[in-house]
Formats: structure tokens, sequence, C-alpha cells
């Protein structure tokens, strides 16, 4: 019947799409991880910055191969998709104001609290940490 | 997209007697569940987020991170366990989607070995959650301690750790029902119950839920172990 | 896609199967099935208003509680000792450990329990699968599972009263670190965990019914029900579940992440606290600011959840019953849909004395004061909407009227509170219980019971006693006013709420009078409800039977079922809709009910 | 006894009404439906515009028994309070005469258009032009009403004029401590963990601690920390750094027009030039009870409401004698080290001491 031909010939498709998102996932995450380790060596906090901007972006991408294909939503009717899509909108002004406000939170803190300030750039003595480790591991046991 | 099956331009998806998305209420309101589901991840990322803008230094991932099974006390291997988790969750994720692709052809046999490889996916990453917890555990990382200095060597609140425990945990949770979500869909499909029905729709249920842990875990990878 | 075919037909076949099952058996239902757990829209939402009606009572009563301190300070009531115990009462005067519980629990009753679950799960149960011509909700379990969830919630809440240490008593807003610290509060101990896990509870209890009211409405149309055709009470449920699947599970998190601040030794919201007699903690880093952020995210969407279904009842009752459509239909909708994203979008305009960052601030003014916008459409298209009718005044009606007054009273004050410079000012005192008590509690009171009015004869058959509504309209909207209008002169005189006693006051002391006027009158407008608390149950046995199927000749498809409808709604088929559900007044006939067909002479609008 | 005369009385005016609404229903019944409904309608429709002009009167009639003791009836306290006072009035100019309109419409409408045999209603479903209009008006007025916010808030939360006076407000369960720069005038380093409820109520940090990793700050030396009560000067700008000790306060100056939470972890701040002293104020408001009170406007406890400072705004020359008076809170905990304790009594140093030191040892 034309029915099933029909349906076979779709999931040869199917399963060819499923392989090519799951490559491209595969590489994503692999430049994920290369720009992680390639961030380990730089100090630059503004290349550092950069790349962090580079990985959220790859990370949208993978977001929208595993809703798009893998949850099936980019065959769906375009209606449903801007149900979903739309309110997901709403994430832009949470992030947004959220993170506006911490960072808020934190010059305060740097202004008016010179303790803090003075903390903030105070470093821990290495030995210290060495010394503690063991310590806490103990107390754990 | 097939034409065939979908309904001819002139149909009036809104008019009322039918869904306007052709999809079942089912499917609906799990979608509709895993957006409110995103918001309840959303929320605590963005806290996530706030703290860090609002601290002046964080722990650098990498030093945090950087151990793996049987390496011993010395490993320096950053972000390498964590690209098997992620890896682990990926390739289980494509398994569900053939688990969903057989449903849709009724094709019992090929459901079942694609759910067993999806669950055997996610029991392994539980496995690997459940080392790196206890490592972290044993270097003195829990819930309101953290034995790990700032990146820039300032001296660190315990909000690293909180936060990682914090939604770590609640994404294991969610693998961890997922993972019992897709055993019972196996039993369900042992037992010939799609089958009667005539449909594998609540596989494809089961799958998005799945796709969506699987989403999460590429934010919560991202904002843990990257930046 | 492959499966559509299947699903296509499927779901159409699903949808048949459906309302044929349910006649096969709901003749052998037992006692437990029909009542207890019942899958029947109708039953849940009857259930949700009657425990809804049980907390709005003991909410109520809560404030009459305190309002006795605030109203009679001096004076000792040593009956109450008796019946409330050492803890509540102590020398005949209400403690301030009860007073605060008593505030916080009367707070989150009222807008959790009663005015979200006992409102918008009450008529989202009732009306929706009733209007839009289905058999019952997408899924009639998962609407059980709600109710049941929320009675869970109930039972936990109420168990937090009766606690050693006492229940929680930080304020409904549940800010950190008060609430976190047992050592800050007695309050925050054990009556914090379980007023923690009850609302965890509502959280489900909430999500579990809207997914199924979005789920409803998108999906169980009956045929020829396009989405321009709903009556506005379904626009108005189906923006409210929007609301509160997007919104609730932000909460959540900010509530585990507060569980774990309680119990966990983590400081998400703690930072640099001394407690006396406790010592410095060791938490640092945290904010409790974020707690704020997290809360109002939900918190401010909250206030629309509660408004919303009554801004839709209000305005389906007033066409009725002014005979005529509601006018600007489309705009009607256009300012809901405003309303719930613009909702979403200034939960910060309840902290602008947190410290936030004033530019951050500047736009949350913005966006919040935009929000009069769509609220001024729908006052003025309810007004013209009574403009030219034939009103008849059934209680619903009354109630739909006093709610339009409520809502423009209340909201009017609200432009005051949005903008920051002025909200420095009347923060935190009488201003603001004035403004939302108005606009938020009241008027959403008026809009449930206007609902109740005006469905009371398709839920039970039966006709409330009019009378009896009457004197409870005019004692109600009377006494209202007169509770919370003088407060806004509180409030301009920067009294502050929370307040257990002014008298050490200088600058508040001056009010005890009003004070003393305002608890008496809150007393006789809490007795009147006992009237009307009585008229439900005394009609739901012996109330006047309904002999119409349709008595108002309302145009919306609840009125072509059956007096007593069954599980299934329709005996028959489900009937068809061919109009928008306003044709009152049109080409001189007095309704159109959406089941008639267009006739080929009639006019366009 | 009179509780249950009460409860009797209660269940009787029950019994009434219920006896009377039971009544009119069989009259109802009776008379048949669509007659009562027309009676009851009148009643309804007169009690409307009734109500209408009852409630305005009322209106008016609150305004004239509250206006006086609202704050508005006397002169705002500082200088950022008049441009409140302002925004107070334009606002209420507006929104009142909405109220007004909006709800004579509503009312009258509802009586006017109470059902009639005769009125064939009007078939009204939409007209955009007017749409648009109460679309666009509400918006225009808001937009005015938004600009002269906004342009009060950022002066609020702007910036002080240069030499303002600074003082640091701390809220504790259930007081306010307050802090001055003394002679060098910089505020001190502090850190929570070393707050010792008896002798050093913020935690400066005036000694040395290894486990904390803490060294003596020489500028807390001489600050001056003093509870309950503040002292301001008229006429020059006074800056609060606001933060809370335990959890989360409000500095609440009603008469200043002004409120800051003082939240723990995070300093807010919050400035204003007092126009009149205390002095002054207890003429204008005609009583001499009055105090500027700090009220706490921020649920922090079972307390809360008791949770009561006093601002002092004094002239210049006040300040500087109370100012004079003031010993930095450093020489409170280590009298050893104040001069004027050295030269006295000997014995009394070393006994001070060994309370100071005994008190570190507890640490």
């Amino acid at each position: 019947m034309e029915h099933t031909a029909h349906i076979e010939h779709h999931a040869e498709d199917g399963k060819k799409e499923v392989m090519r998102v799951t490559l491209i996932l595969t590489v994503l995450t692999l430049v994920e991880l290369a720009l992680g380790f390639w961030m380990m060596k730089i100090e630059a906090q503004g290349t550092r910055l950069m790349i962090k901007g580079v990985i959220v972006i790859l990370m949208m991408a993978k977001a929208f191969y595993i809703v798009g294909y893998f949850m099936h939503l980019k065959h769906e009717i375009r209606n449903m998709i801007m149900t979903i899509v739309v309110p997901l909108l709403l994430f832009v002004w949470f992030i947004g104001a959220f993170l506006y406000d911490g960072n808020s939170f934190k010059n305060l803190r740097m202004t008016y609290d010179s303790h803090k300030k003075e903390m903030s750039t105070k470093k821990v003595e290495k030995k210290e940490e060495v010394k503690e480790t063991p310590e806490v591991k103990k107390a754990v046991e | 997209m097939s034409t065939s099956t979908t309904a001819p331009v002139t149909t009036k998806w809104w008019s009322g007697g039918k869904s306007p998305f052709n999809v079942e209420y089912g499917k609906l309101m799990m979608w509709y569940f895993l957006m409110s589901d995103a918001f309840t991840f959303g929320a605590f990322l963005i806290a996530y987020g706030t703290t860090r803008f609002a601290t002046a230094g964080w722990p650098n991932p990498n030093e945090v991170f950087k151990s793996y099974p049987f390496a011993g006390e010395n490993a320096n291997a950053p972000l390498v366990f964590v690209s098997i988790m992620t890896f682990i969750l990926i390739i289980s994720s494509v398994t569900m989607v053939l688990a969903v692709k057989a449903g849709q052809e009724m094709n019992k046999k090929a459901v079942v070995n694609n759910l067993i490889l999806t669950i055997i996916g996610g029991l392994a990453f539980l496995s690997c959650q459940a080392w790196e917890w206890t490592h972290l555990f044993h270097e003195g990382a829990w819930w309101g301690r953290n034995p790990f200095i700032n990146a820039d060597g300032t001296q660190s609140t315990t909000n690293f750790t909180n936060f990682f425990f914090t939604i770590t945990g609640f994404h294991g949770f969610h693998v961890f029902s997922g993972v019992i979500i897709n055993i019972v869909m196996l039993i369900m499909t042992l037992m010939d119950k799609f089958e009667q029905r005539g449909h594998y729709l609540m596989i494809e249920k089961a799958g998005l839920y799945w796709h969506f842990v699987d989403l999460v875990w590429v934010f919560v990878f991202t904002c843990f172990y990257l930046i | 896609m492959s499966n559509e075919a299947i699903l296509h037909g499927s779901s159409a076949a699903v949808h048949e199967v459906h309302g044929d099952h349910h006649h096969e058996h709901h003749h052998h239902e037992t006692f437990i099935s029909k009542y207890v757990f019942s899958q029947d829209h109708k039953m849940i939402a009857k259930q949700f208003l009657i425990t809804g009606m049980v907390w709005a009572v003991l909410g109520g009563l809560m404030s009459v509680l305190f309002r006795l301190q605030l109203g009679y300070p001096d004076a000792h009531f040593t009956w109450l000792e008796n019946i409330l115990g050492k803890f509540w009462v102590k020398d005949g005067r209400i403690t301030p450990e009860a007073y605060y519980a008593l505030v916080t629990t009367h707070g989150t009753v009222l807008v959790f329990f009663v005015l979200t679950a006992g409102l918008s799960g009450t008529f989202a149960n009732f009306l929706i699968p009733l209007q839009v011509g289905a058999r019952d909700m997408a899924s009639p379990f998962m609407n059980m599972l709600s109710y049941w969830f929320f009675f869970g919630a109930s039972v936990v809440m109420l168990s937090s009263m009766f606690v050693e240490t006492g229940p929680f008593s930080g304020g409904w807003t549940a800010y950190p670190p008060l609430s976190a610290l047992g050592s800050a509060s007695p309050g925050s101990k054990t009556g914090m965990d379980l007023w923690i896990i009850a609302m965890a509870l509502f959280v489900v209890s909430s999500l579990l019914g809207g997914l199924n009211y979005i789920a409803t409405v998108l999906n169980m149309r009956t045929k020829g029900m396009s989405m321009t055709r709903l009556p506005l009470t379904i626009w108005a449920l189906f923006f409210t579940a929007v609301l509160g699947v997007l919104s609730f599970p932000v909460l959540l998190s900010g509530f585990i992440l507060l569980i774990f601040d309680r119990n966990f030794g983590t400081s998400f919201y703690l930072s640099d606290i001394f407690v006396n007699g406790v010592g410095a903690l060791p938490n640092e880093g945290g904010s409790a600011i974020l707690f704020q952020h997290l809360f109002w995210f939900l918190g401010h969407p909250e206030v629309y959840i509660i408004l919303l279904p009554a801004m839709g009842m209000v305005s389906e009752i007033l066409s009725v019953n002014s005979r005529k459509p509601i006018f600007g239909y489309m705009a009607m909708i256009g300012s809901l849909f405003a309303i719930a994203i613009l909702a979403f979008l200034v939960w910060a305009h309840h902290m602008f004395v947190t410290g936030l960052n004033p530019f951050l601030g500047s736009i949350f003014v913005l966006l919040t004061l935009l929000i009069a916008v769509p609220s001024a459409i729908k006052v003025f298209n309810w007004l013209t909407t009574l403009w030219r009718g034939n009103i008849r005044f059934t209680p619903g009606m009354m109630f739909a009227i006093g709610f339009v007054s409520l809502f423009i009273s209340g909201g009017l004050t609200g432009i005051w509170l949005g903008n920051s410079a002025l909200d420095i000012h009347l923060h935190d005192t009488y201003f603001v219980i004035a403004h939302f008590h108005i606009v938020m509690g009241v008027a959403s009171m008026f809009g449930m019971f206007a609902g109740i009015y005006h469905w009371y004869p398709k839920m039970y058959g039966r006709h409330l006693n009019n009378t009896l509504g009457y004197i409870h309209f005019w004692i109600t909207i009377a006494g209202a006013y007169l509770i919370f209008w003088p407060m806004h002169y509180e409030g301009l005189a920067g009294m502050p709420r929370r307040y257990y006693d002014y008298s050490i006051w200088e600058s508040f002391k001056q009010f005890g009078d009003l004070n003393r006027f305002i608890s008496t009158v809150a007393m006789i407008v809490f007795a009147t409800q006992l009237l009307f608390l009585f008229n439900f149950f005394y009609s739901i046995f012996k109330g006047r039977k309904v002999t119409a199927k349709n008595p108002y000749n309302s145009n919306t498809l609840e009125w072509t079922t059956p007096i007593r409808p069954g599980h299934g709604n329709w005996p028959g088929e489900i009937p068809e809709v061919y109009r928008w559900a306003y044709d009152y007044g049109k080409d001189g006939r007095e309704f159109i009910p959406q089941t008639e067909p267009v006739g080929a002479d009639e006019s366009h609008h | 006894m009179t509780m249950y005369l009460i409860l009797a009385v209660i269940v009787l005016v029950f019994l009434i009404i219920f006896q009377i609404s039971k009544a009119a229903e069989y009259v109802a019944v009776l008379k048949g439906e669509e007659q009562n409904r027309k009676n009851t309608n009148k009643v309804n429709g007169f009690l409307m515009v009734s109500f209408l002009v009852v409630g305005l009167i009322g209106v008016w009639y609150c305004n004239k028994l509250f206006f006086g003791k609202t704050l508005l009836a006397v002169d705002s306290a500082s200088v950022q309070g008049e441009r409140v006072d302002s925004m107070l009035w334009i606002t209420l100019t507006v929104t009142g005469v909405v109220f007004i309109i909006t709800q004579i419409l509503l009312f009258w409408f509802a009586y006017k258009y109470q059902e009639s045999d005769k009125r064939k209603v009007f078939y009204f479903p939409h007209n955009n032009k007017l749409e648009v209009l109460w679309t666009v008006v509400p918006a225009i007025f808001l937009t005015v009403l938004v600009v002269i916010g906004l342009r009060n808030w950022f002066y609020f939360t702007g910036e002080p004029p240069k030499g303002a006076q600074e003082i640091e407000v701390t809220g504790k369960q259930f007081g306010w401590i307050f802090r001055y720069p003394g002679n060098d005038g910089v505020f001190g380093k502090k850190y929570y963990k070393v707050i010792d409820a008896g002798t050093n109520s913020l935690g400066l940090i005036w000694q040395d601690n290894a486990d904390l990793n803490l060294k003596d700050d020489p500028a807390t030396h001489d600050d001056i920390v003093a509870e309950q009560t503040m002292y301001i000067v008229k006429g020059k700008p006074v800056k609060l750094i606001i933060g809370s000790r335990d959890v989360i306060h409000d500095v609440g100056l009603s008469h200043f027009r002004l409120k800051a939470d003082a939240v723990p972890g995070i300093p807010t701040t919050m400035w204003f030039t007092p126009k009149y002293t205390t002095e002054e104020m207890k003429k204008i408001t005609n009583n001499p009870n009055f105090q500027y009170e700090i009220s706490c406007d921020q649920m922090c406890g079972n307390g809360h409401y008791s949770m009561k400072g006093v601002i002092q705004v004094v002239t210049q020359e006040e300040y500087d004698v109370w100012m004079a008076k003031q010993k930095p809170y450093y020489l409170a905990a280590f009298p050893e080290k104040d001069p004027s304790n050295q030269k006295t009594d000997s014995t009394k140093t070393t006994a001070a001491t060994t309370v100071a030191s005994s008190l570190i040892a507890k640490k």
C-alpha cells in the first residue's frame, strides 16, 4: 500500500537525518572542547571573554539541533513552533535583568565594603591550601 | 516535510474540532511541561550566573574537574571525563531517537533494542556522575564546603560547590527519572501494550523528556565546565 | 511525517471514544469515584471551590484576629485564650508571634489557596470544557491529581499552624535571611519547612492543572469553535494557565535553593550574618536579594494569575446581563495578552528600595507603567459595554460591576506605586496594603463571587437566594471601600505595614480611632460572608430548582447542556459552533446562541 | 456574658435576614420571576446611583477627616521630599480625575441603562476610533508621569553633592547602629565574623586575627559608634551607607520621604538634605513630642514593630558640640589605650585590660 511505502521512505530519510545531526552535535562538542583547552592557556581577559561568547553561541547551536531534530520541533506546524519558541524569549530579559543586578551587587560591595574589596585581591597562600585539603579529607572520612 | 499527510493549505487549523498543531494532547502537554521545566532549570542557572556576577573571583573549573576514574591522586586531565559524560548523553539521545523512529514504524524489536541502549546510556551517565561526586566529596567538596580557591588565588566562597551540587544534582535527578520512565516504557513495549493500542505515542513523549535532559546537560556542561 | 497519519486518525478516534466511554459508565459510579476521586471536571471544580471556600473562611478569620489586635491594642480578650491557647493569646492579647504568623498565613492562604486554586482552579475546571465544547479536560486523571495535590498542600499548610514553634511568621513573601534562619525567628523553624512543602505541593498542583487547561483550550475545542469565537472567560483562563506554567517553576527553584540554605549549610541567599545569641554564621557570598528576584518573577505574574480569571468572567457576565456584545472583543484579547506578557517583565518593581540598580529600575518603571494602558482599555471597554445596554441586576452582574469599580480604584494607585520615585516613599506602607487589597484581593474576590452567582445554576441545578445575594453584595462593596479607602491616608502618613502595635511611634499613632473603625467594619464584612456561605450550602439542597436550560438567555455553550449535565456534558453529539459568543441584541434579536448557524440575511459587524 | 449576648444578637440578625430572604423568594415564585426581576432591578438601579453619590461624599469626608494626619499636610522635612510631594500631587490629580470620571460613568450607566421594556439595546461590538483613543490618551499621560518619575528617581539614587556627610547605618534585630568615620573621615574596615555583641557590635577590624587572616586597620580606631539616635546637620546633605547585621531591615524615613532596605552582605545607600531641625519641626507640626523616627519597613521578625531609631537634626554648632563629646568606639573596647584613662588610675586600667584580654581569649 502506498501508505506504508511512504512511511518506509521517510524512515530512510529520518535515519539519515539522525546521523547527520549526531555528527553535527559531535563536531560542535569537539569544537567546544577545543576552545576550552585553548582557553586554559590564555590569560588575557578580553580574549577569554570572546572565547566564552563563542562557546555560548555553540551551545545555542547544539540546543537548536537537539530541539529541532531530536525533539522533532522543526517538523511540527509553524504555530506550534511559535508557541514554544516565543515564550522562551522571556529568558532574554530574565537573564539580562538578573545578571545586571548581580553585577550591581558586586559593585556595591566593592564600593562600600573596604574589607571585601581587600579580600578580593588578597591571595590565599598556597601552602595553606595544601595543608587544608588532607585535613578536610580526614574530617570527611 | 511530508505533503501527503499534512493537510492541504486550505485547512483551518484553528477552527476547532481538531488540534491546531496536529498533535495529540499528551504530546502538547509534554512540550509545555518541558517548557515549564526549562524555566526551573533556567532559574537555577540564572541564579548561578547572578551569583557569579556578584562575586569577585570564581574557581577555575579546569583545576577542579581534572580527574577521571582509575587515574590516581595526581591526574591532570581537565575536560576529559566530562566530555565522556557529554558523549554518553548524546549517544543515548541518538538511540532514543532511533527508538522513537522504530515506534513510528511499529517495529517492536528495534524499539526494545534501542530503549535498552538508551537505558544503558542513562545508567552509564549516572554512574559517571556518581563517581565524580564521590571524587569531589573526597577532595572535601560538598554543599557548604569548598576546598578550591579562586582562579586568581583569592579565597573563594562556598557557592561554587553549592551551585554545582544543586544543579548537577537536579539534572541527575532528571536523568534518573528519565531512566525510570524508559524502563517503564520498555516493560510496556515488552508487554505489547503499544501494539495493542496501535501506536507508540508514549515512546515519543518519553523521548521528548529524554532529549530535554540531554538539552539541559548542554547548558550545564557549558556553564560549569567550560566558562 | 510518518506518524502524522496515524496520529490524525487516532486523535479524532480518541475524541469520540472518550465521549462514548463516559456514556456507558456514568450509571454505575460509586460514591468514591463520583464525589471523592472524581475525574469529572465539574466535580473537581466543585472540590476546588469548596476547599477554597474553607480556606477563605480560615484566612478571613485570621484577618479578623489580627485586626482585633490592630483595632483594639489595649483590650484584653480573655475568652480568646481559651479558644486559641497560650501560644496565640497571652493575657488576653494576641502575641506578636501569633500576630505575625496570622499575617503571614493570611497572605499565603488568600493569595495561593483561595484566589489561585479556589478561583482559577474552580472556574478553569468548570468552564473550559463546558465553554469550548469538550467532554472533559484533556487528561481527566491529571486533573484529579491536580486537585489532590492541592488538597495535600492544604493539609500540610494547615498542619503547619499547629507545630510547637509556631507557624511560619516571616510574611507571605518569605524573604530570607529571616525565612532561612530558625535562630532569627521561631516561626522559621519547623513551621517554615512545612510552609515550603505545602507550597511545593501547590506548585505541582498548579502545574498539573495549568498544562491541562492549555492543552484543553488548544486541542479540545468543538467544531467551529475557533480561537476568536471563544468567550473571553476562556481567553482569560488560558492566559492564566500560561502565566502559571511559566512562572511557578521559577518559584520552585527559589524555594529549592531556600531549602538548601535552611538545611544543608549552603549560602545562596546568606552572607555576612551575625544572629544575636548565636553568633556569626559561616555563610558568605550569597545575596538575599536574589531570592526576591526569583520570588517576584513568580510573584508578579501571580497577581495576574489571580486577576485575569476575574476579568474574563466579569467580561462575560457584563455582556450577558447588559444584553449587549462585549465592546472591543479583539481589544479585550489583545489587552489580556499584553498584560500576560508584561506580567513577566516587571517583577522588580516590588524591589525598588532593595538597592536595585537605578538604571535597571528605570526600565522596570517604564514597563510597569505600560501595564496601565491595557488596563485602561479594559476599563473603558467594560464601561462601553454597559452603555446603552439593558442591564439586569442579577447578583452576578452586581458583583461584576463592583469588580470594575474596585479595579479602577485599586488600579489607579498602581500608577503611584509603579513610579519608583514615589514608591520609595510609599513602599511597605498601608498605601500598598490598600492598593493590592482593592485591586487584587477584593476585586478578584468580587470576580469569584460574580462567577459563583452566575454559574451556580449550572453547577448545582438550583438557584441561589437572590435577596441574600443583594444583601451580600451591598454590605461587601460598602465594607471593602470603608476598610481599604482610609488606609491610603495611613500610607500617606508613612505608616509601615506589618506592625503589631503603633503606640510607641510618635509619627504613626494618630490613627488609633481609624484602626478601630476599620477592624469593626472588617468583622461585619466577614460576618456577611458567612451569610453567603449559608446561602451557598443551603441552596445546594433547598434552592429554587432551575427549570430552564438557559436561564439567562445566554449564548455560550454551557447552557446547551442539560440542567444537570452528567460526566461527558452533552448526552448526544457535542454541538457545533457557528459564531462568536457575543451576539446579543443583534438585528433586533435578544440573543443568538453560538450554536445557531449564521443566517443569510444577517448583518456583519 | 456580653460574649454570649453578642453571639445571640448575631444569630438573631442572621435568622431575620434569612427569613426575609426566604419570604422574598416565595413572593418571587408567586409573582413570577419576570415581574420580580423588574422590581429588584429598580431597587438595585437606585442603590447603584445612591452608592455613587454617597461614595463620592464619603471620599470627600474621609479626606476631611484624615488629610491633616498625613504627611502631605506638613512640609517635607527634606529638600528631596519636596519633589516627592510635588510628584504625589501631579499623580493624584491625573488619577483623581480618571477615578471620578470612570466611577461616575460606571454607576451612572448602571442606573441609566437598567432593564426596561422600552429600550432596545444598541448593538455596538467595536469601534476602532474609540479604542485607539483610549489607548493613546492614557499612554500620553503615562509618558509624562514616567518622565517626571525617572528624573526624580535618578536624582534620588544618584550621588549626593560633594561635601556630604557620610554615616553608616546598620540594622539588627531590633535596633539601629550608627557609625561616623571619625577624624580621619574614613570608615575603618569591618568583618562580620569579629562581631562581639557587647564590645564590637559592628565587627570593626581593630586587631590582628591570624585565623581569619585579618590585619588591624588603624582607620577603625577613631570611628564613632552610637545606637538608636543619629545626629545630622540641618541643610547639609547626608549620605547613609546602609547595611544589616542579620536579616533584611529597612531604613524608613517618612518625614524625609525616603527609604532604603538594609540587606546583609549588600550595602545600599540613600542621601538627602534635611530642611528643619527637630526643634523647628516640633513647632511646624505643633507637636512637642515630635521626633524624626526611623521605622523598620521590612518584616524582620517578631520585634519588627518596635525597631525604632531616632534622627536628631541639629544645627552645625550643636552637632560640633555633640561630636566633641563622643569617644571612639575603639577606646570603649580597649580602655587601656585611652590617653585620658592612662593618666588617672593604673589599677583601673589593669582591671580593664584583663577584662578586654579575657574577652579576646573567649573568641
